[in-house]
């Protein structure tokens, strides 16, 4: 007899099989491949990517989404590149205030969907072109960023023992990680999340707060998308308006590898970072090949995105199926 | 939940075919010589006939070649970067694709003593120690030959319109800012309209088309940050019964075969280039550093400007 | 009860855009004729506006099934370059525009198949394609433009008959074809059917994955001939830029339109205004000097403008508020 | 009764567009009693069950609890106020745990955070309270349904509730969880809670309600205690009319007399029955029907009987093609078919009536004359389309023979009320022709009249020359209508009993109970 909470962990733990068959794949084919750089790497190269698909996962949780965010990431760095280099502020003041804006077009968008019972997609597209005409509007070139703070935390790194250095990008993404964690599955917040996306009719019924979570989330997610914007400039040194272009797919990509149902209801947050690893396995193993061209790189990323939906599909049909 | 267990042959099936897929690459050979290349990505044939020749270039040398193409994110090229270092590379070779944000991924090649050469592109750095040299083609060199040759074509003076590329990428920024730059010179021209035709045939027929109806006679000079742009334009010149390279001067960049042939017929007036064929330089130079030798900071790589003059002799030997 | 439709906002919406721009240019609507074309703004977003009313007609059955198909894009992309590999090597044209029209079909069953029978999520499903489909482009193509010289093919993106464009009257065509279709026989009923109640359809006897499935069909053969279009315009295949984010503007149009991205009502003829809107608001940029990088901005403000403008809340809330003001009065 | 007073509304009213849903009601409950809150379809129960737990505002009326005047503007704020809510159509959520789904919205924690141990410490003792053991960690979605609607209850009680709600808290439920239920509610009720039950099964208020409030038209009728209130009596005041008929073959909902009887004649068993049409042959589904065999015969109305679960809409679903059988063999006219999909079927001539007419019945946006043709159109295929005329005069012809109330054929379906889109989807399959009709519960929730017409239609039908199925929970609708009744149960025939004296409320019973006697005694009023 398998106990209840392992039972509802068990398509978590397939994915995290997943991950490490295909790493041990990678590590087999390739030499070095399995050195604590990789992994490191891992995190701090998918550090944005990832701590928006932390909040894309709760969006989708709720059964929304929100393919504003890329855009957003291009917005906040540039939006930090012009303020701390075009007008000398402090990143102390600049990065609450790009959260602030992050989080207040979340709110709109959330409120928008919300009152008005619009659809989700349409409204955070406008998002979308909002904040990236926004963004190119502030500068269409890159801007470089150099204050000591942008350079401490560009060299800065947790040494664990003699070969691992952790960069604060990782630690940012663990962390986030982790409070999205927390946020997801141990407040009532999370919970609510949860319920709308499985039946929001019930979630009213039950006396959750609907409309206030709905909101709530997107302004969050509004929120984590500045926040990866922000990791992308200190990831850079620099603002671009371009930067995230097309990441919101990706985001939703990594959610529902990570074994998070698209249409809500049903998902777990460490789910989401396992779906950026594989995500970051696969590309790290593409680099490490070398020999692939630009053209076959994407066919073989769209292959096994193809392949780990149909892998997700027999598992949660079989789930379905008790 | 039994029925997942029973599922598990499914997953290591699943896992046996990622094998497969992952092993197809095979481990690469040992000790040759291994660069990693960050390209940019595959956005214009100008970008495939450059990562062509560093590729067969490698080929013919035996080096080993590791091959990124950035998709036009800079992320991307970051990541890739990392990469290189990871795999304890001998040497890496980035094209930019914006000229900031370099700087600590470079510091991190130069701890592990990784020489870095730039290609295509420069950047802004405030340690120029952390690339060892730079082989240009820049955009915004491109964008200042054609600021010239115009000024001279129709000396100093008219009403130009430009034809930009996608906003925010690194080849329309340098484009437009050279060509302003070239121009402060020659207060008489003027770029009276500006829009963006994102580097399409299609888009720069339709915003030309705009621009005819809009300005009508008062446009003198097309300025067209691609020759994609260009020939749309120029098909748009047509359509409103006026003759290209006659009634207006289209001026562009990139010198593409269709283009070139275009200036030989006088449909265009001028395409200007930078060879794409970079790899017997860059190897060079890659050789000549590991040995310890010196090498200049900054080379350009041959730069060539197609107008009436030349263009048809150029035809035939042209590779792309 | 109330007209849901749309349309009247859309003519609205369209004649004051077209009214802003009078103002600006009178000449805005002046058609002439000139070596024996028809020449002027109207004509050039008609002909501009061509290959995303394609795209955008074929969108139109997927999301009235309750679906989207991100892939078109990368699906113009991959049959451009079949047409430029047929064409160079000595296929007639017919054949060329089978192969291309064949191949996006193709594709389209590709989907059709993941969201209908596997049950997978349209965007996720289409997504696949997107990313993968301009790869498979590149790799058709090896990474360069394919030029394409036949002056055949190319009329059909930039020639004229008896003075019109072609692609218009093409496009125009089928339009009115597939309205013909979906109207004159059941499956526009069909179509509106499943993206109403899937369960309840094929309860009635629908075939309803199969309904599903043949309307991404169709939406992949329309991608495949705005493929062909694409390549007529430039003469030539560019797998890189061809129908790079044509997707989104496919996609608004048919929203503009007054189809539902919830599924159940299909407006062909609103679609078919949508694209001009879409067009009309492009075209009207390029006049004003809207700076090309800030384009982005009045797209959105339409895209939500539509949007509240369709909402019933707004509209009942609005009609509330009337309601009390003339009780006060 | 010396309770004091716990709930006390009065004067209630709610209008909707249209509608007076409630008029000036008044309702109490004492402490310590289980009330039972009756009415036909319409009659304002849930509307008054809504007003009460917030999810509606009164338009007048007043509310309250313990003596505390109350107006509670959400089921959130009702809940605090101590009025806890099974609903009848909610599911709670089925990803989330069992102490998820108990705690959900009121976890303990602080800020917002949840205590894990606390919350299933906390979900422990609710579940103990009805004295059910299960893992509080799995997920909700993994247990059967009774096993849910019990973690629906113990949720409502997790809460320090004073009025308990439960609406329609049987209807998943089997026979022994049933009782197991009552036992809980009497328990409760010797806590001194008050509960409010809601239910259409009258053999249950007689079982377990110490006082009955009946409403009709959105009025109330009067509260009673159980003891002093007839069967008979109730359905009369239900029905607001006195019953007389002592033949217990009209009972309640009937309000058809000389609308389908033409004479005795046309009473169910004296049509001579035709050929058979459709057969079944140990029809087996795992985890759905095991070796059900019936037979459809031409102008014969065929009863499946049985609880809820027993396998009814399953043995149907397998008919239509929609499930595919494990086992077993569908003959159709003689000769062996195999359905893929509902369309095979409906091409043979067969209809299929879902008792789900939210989800698996209307096309809620499209409009009558769409909604009406669908399966016609359906049947003839694309290609073959019926012209706009045909269609107009279909739908004429059915919405003035069915009594079908709209504004027009092109009013979207989801406008109609209930009864009417039942009548909508009855005729999209009378206008294929069809030879065998399947109706899974044609009259659920649907009001007196529509539910009469619903039945007439019927017997004509049966006179037409169908083969008809007919699927009910209200045995009083199936002895009514059928000819032959097959019982099911627990997904295995259980019987077969034809029309005369052993056609009977408490012998189809017995059939779907398995206990010959051990059935919970009937009131007075037998059938004989």
């Amino acid at each position: 007899m398998i106990s209840g909470r392992l039972a509802r962990h068990l398509p978590l733990l397939a994915t995290g099989g997943i991950l490490l068959l295909l790493f041990g794949a990678a590590a087999v084919a390739y030499d070095g491949f399995l050195s604590s750089r990789v992994i490191v790497n891992l995190l701090a190269d998918n550090a944005f990517l990832g701590i928006a698909a932390v909040g894309m996962t709760l969006v989708i949780f709720s059964g929304g989404i929100d393919l504003s965010v890329g855009a957003v990431i291009g917005f906040t760095s540039i939006f930090t590149a012009t303020l701390v280099t075009g007008r000398g502020l402090h990143p102390a003041v600049v990065w609450p205030l790009a959260i602030g804006f992050g989080a207040g077009l979340g709110a709109l968008m959330g409120t928008l969907i919300h009152a008005f019972r619009l659809p989700a997609f349409l409204i955070t597209l406008a998002g979308m072109f909002l904040a990236r005409g926004t963004a190119f509007w502030l500068n269409t070139d890159s801007v470089g960023i150099t204050h000591p703070w942008y350079d401490a935390l560009a060299n800065f790194d947790l040494a664990l023992g003699e070969s691992i250095h952790v960069p604060a990008a990782a630690l940012l993404l663990l962390a986030v990680v982790g409070a999205g964690y927390v946020v997801a599955h141990h407040t009532r917040f999370g919970r609510t999340l949860l319920a709308i996306g499985g039946n929001e009719q019930s979630a009213l019924l039950l006396g959750l707060p609907v409309g206030r979570a709905r909101i709530a989330v997107y302004t969050l997610n509004g929120a984590g998308a500045a926040l990866a914007g922000i990791v992308a400039s200190v990831y850079t040194s620099s603002g671009n308006a371009s930067m995230g272009l097309g990441l919101e797919l990706d985001a939703i990509a990594v959610v529902v590898i990570g074994g998070t149902l698209l249409a809500g209801g049903r998902g777990h947050v460490a789910g989401t970072l396992l779906g950026v690893l594989i995500f970051g396995t696969i590309q790290a193993a593409i680099l490490f090949d070398g020999r692939l061209s630009s053209w076959w790189m994407r066919i073989v990323v769209g292959a096994l995105l193809l392949a780990f939906i149909l892998l997700q599909r027999f598992l949660v049909r079989g789930v379905g199926k008790r | 939940m039994f029925t997942l267990i029973t599922r598990q042959p499914f997953l290591f099936l699943a896992a046996a075919a990622l094998l497969t897929v992952t092993g197809l690459f095979g481990a690469a050979p040992k000790k040759t010589l291994k660069v990693g290349f960050a390209q940019t990505g595959a956005e214009s044939a100008w970008r495939t006939a450059n990562s062509d020749s560093m590729k067969a270039e490698a080929a013919k040398r035996g080096i080993d070649l590791k091959f990124s193409d950035g998709q036009g994110k800079q992320e991307n090229q970051i990541r890739a970067v990392r990469s290189f270092i990871t795999q304890g590379v001998d040497a890496i070779v980035i094209a930019p694709i914006v000229e900031t944000g370099w700087d600590p991924v470079l510091r991190e090649a130069k701890r592990a003593k990784i020489p870095v050469i730039l290609t295509d592109r420069t950047i802004q750095t405030t340690d120029a120690s952390l690339f060892v040299c730079f082989i240009g083609s820049d955009f915004y060199e491109e964008g200042k030959m054609a600021a010239d040759w115009l000024a001279k074509a129709v000396s100093g003076k008219g009403n130009i319109v430009e034809l930009q590329g996608t906003p925010g990428s690194a080849p329309a920024n340098e484009r437009r800012k050279a060509f302003a730059d070239g121009l402060a010179k020659y207060p008489s021209l003027k770029i009276i309209d500006a829009q963006s035709g994102n580097f399409e045939r299609s888009g720069g027929k339709q915003v030309m088309e705009a621009f005819l109806k809009k300005h009508g006679k008062a446009i003198n000079v097309v300025y067209a940050h691609n020759d994609d742009m260009a020939l749309g334009a120029a098909q748009a010149i047509e359509e409103a019964g006026l003759k290209p390279g006659k009634d207006i001067t289209l001026v562009s960049i990139d010198a593409i075969g269709e283009a070139v042939k275009a200036v030989a017929a006088g449909r265009i007036n001028c395409t200007v280039e930078c060879s794409p064929l970079f790899g017997p330089k860059v190897y060079d130079t890659i050789a000549k550093v590991l040995a310890g030798e010196k090498v200049p900071k900054k080379s350009f790589n041959q730069d060539e400007l197609f107008d009436a003059t030349n263009a048809a002799k150029a035809l035939p030997t042209r590779q792309y | 009860m109330k007209s849901r439709s749309t349309l009247p906002w859309l003519l609205a919406g369209l004649a004051l855009l077209i009214g802003l721009n009078l103002v600006a240019n009178p000449a805005f609507l002046k058609i002439t004729v000139q070596d024996g074309h028809l020449f002027g703004v109207p004509v050039d977003i008609l002909t501009q506006g061509s290959r995303t009313m394609l795209l955008a007609l074929g969108l139109t059955l997927v999301i009235a099934t309750g679906g989207v198909d991100l892939s078109v894009g990368s699906v113009v992309a991959i049959t451009g370059a079949v047409c430029a590999l047929m064409l160079n090597t000595g296929a007639g044209l017919a054949a060329t525009v089978a192969a291309a029209v064949g191949a996006g079909a193709l594709a389209g069953g590709g989907n059709g198949l993941l969201v209908a029978r596997i049950g997978i999520q349209p965007i996720v499903a289409t997504l696949i394609l997107m990313v993968a489909g301009r790869g498979i482009a590149q790799l058709l193509c090896g990474g360069q433009v394919l030029i394409i010289a036949n002056p055949a093919f190319e009329f059909l993106a930039n020639g004229f008959v008896l003075g019109v464009p072609v692609a218009p009257l093409l496009v125009v065509a089928l339009f009115v074809g597939t309205h013909a279709f979906v109207r004159r026989t059941a499956a526009g009923l069909f179509i509106e059917a499943v993206g109403d109640n899937e369960t309840a359809s094929r309860f009635a006897g629908l075939a309803a994955a199969r309904v599903k499935a043949l309307a991404y069909v169709f939406c992949g053969a329309c991608a495949g001939f705005t493929g062909v279009l694409t390549a007529a315009n430039i003469r030539a295949a560019d797998a890189n830029r061809a129908g790079e984010n044509a997707e989104l503007d496919a996609i608004f149009a048919v929203v503009v339109g007054g189809t539902a991205l919830t599924g159940g009502r299909l407006s062909i003829m609103g679609t078919f205004l949508g694209a001009i809107l879409i067009q009309t608001l492009a075209t009207t940029m390029y006049y004003r000097g809207v700076p090309p990088a800030v384009a982005p901005v009045p797209k959105a403000l339409l895209i939500l403008a539509v949007s509240l403008l369709q909402s019933e809340q707004l509209r009942s809330r609005v009609a509330a508020l009337w309601r009390r003001k003339e009780a006060a009065s | 009764m010396s309770a004091p007073t716990l709930l006390q509304l009065r004067g209630i009213t709610k209008r909707f567009p249209g509608v007076v849903a409630l008029s000036g009601v008044d309702f109490t409950v004492q402490a310590g009693e289980i009330h039972a809150l009756l009415g036909e379809n319409g009659a304002g129960k849930s509307t008054l069950i809504k007003v009460l737990t917030g999810v509606y505002a009164p338009d007048a009326g007043t509310i309250s609890l313990a003596g505390t005047t109350i107006a509670p503007a959400a089921p959130k704020e009702a809940e605090q106020a101590g009025i806890s809510t099974v609903y009848q159509e909610v599911n709670l959520i089925s990803a989330l745990s069992v102490a998820e789904n108990i705690t959900l919205g009121r976890q303990p924690g602080k800020f917002g955070f949840i205590n894990g141990p606390a919350m299933r410490r906390r979900a422990r003792a609710a579940l103990a309270r009805l004295e059910l053991d299960c893992d509080v960690d799995a997920e909700l979605g993994s247990l059967s349904v009774a096993l849910q609607q019990m973690v629906a209850i113990a949720r409502a009680l997790d809460l320090r509730a004073q009025l308990l709600v439960l609406d329609e808290p049987t209807a998943s439920l089997d026979e022994k969880e049933v009782a197991e239920l009552f036992a809980v509610m009497r328990r409760l009720r010797g806590e001194g809670l008050g509960i409010v039950l809601v239910t259409h099964f009258l053999d249950q208020v007689y079982a377990v309600a110490d006082r009955i409030t009946v409403l009709r038209n959105g009025q109330l009728v009067g509260a009673y205690a159980t003891a002093e209130l007839s069967r008979l009596g109730l359905v009369g005041k239900m029905l607001g009319r006195e019953v007389s008929d002592a033949a217990g073959r009209v009972a309640p909902g009937s309000g058809v007399e000389g609308s389908h009887r033409e004479g005795d004649a046309a009473l169910p068993g004296a049509v001579a029955a035709g050929d058979v049409v459709l057969a079944a042959r140990g029809l087996s589904r795992r985890g759905a029907v095991q070796a059900v065999d019936l037979e459809l015969r031409r102008g014969e109305v065929t009863g499946l009987a049985g609880l809820l679960g027993s396998g009814r809409t399953e043995t149907a679903r397998l008919l239509f093609g929609i499930d595919r059988a494990d086992g077993g063999v569908i003959t159709f006219k003689g000769a062996p078919v195999q359905f893929g999909a509902p369309r095979d079927a409906v091409r043979l001539g067969l209809a299929f009536c879902s008792e789900d007419r939210k989800s698996e019945g209307i096309l809620p946006n499209l409009s009558v004359r769409e909604n009406l043709i669908l399966a016609l159109q359906a049947k003839r295929g694309a290609w073959r389309p019926l012209a706009r005329a045909e269609q107009q005069t279909l739908c004429a012809h059915y919405l003035a023979a069915l009594r079908i109330k709209t504004a027009d054929a092109e009013t979207p379906i989801r406008n109609l009320s209930g009864g009417n889109q039942q009548k909508v989807l009855l005729a999209r399959w009378l206008a294929t022709q069809p030879e065998v009709i399947l109706l899974d519960e044609p009259t659920r929730g649907i009001d007196v009249g529509a539910r009469a017409e619903i039945e007439a239609l019927i017997a004509t039908l049966r006179a037409d020359g169908l083969a008809v199925l007919l699927i009910s929970s209200e045995l009083e609708e199936i002895i009514r209508n059928c000819a032959r009744v097959l019982v099911l149960r627990e997904r295995k025939m259980a019987g077969e009993v034809t029309a005369g004296p052993e056609l009977t409320t408490e012998g189809l019973m017995r059939r779907m109970a398995g206990t010959h006697g051990e059935f919970p005694a009937l009131p007075a009023e037998a059938d004989q």
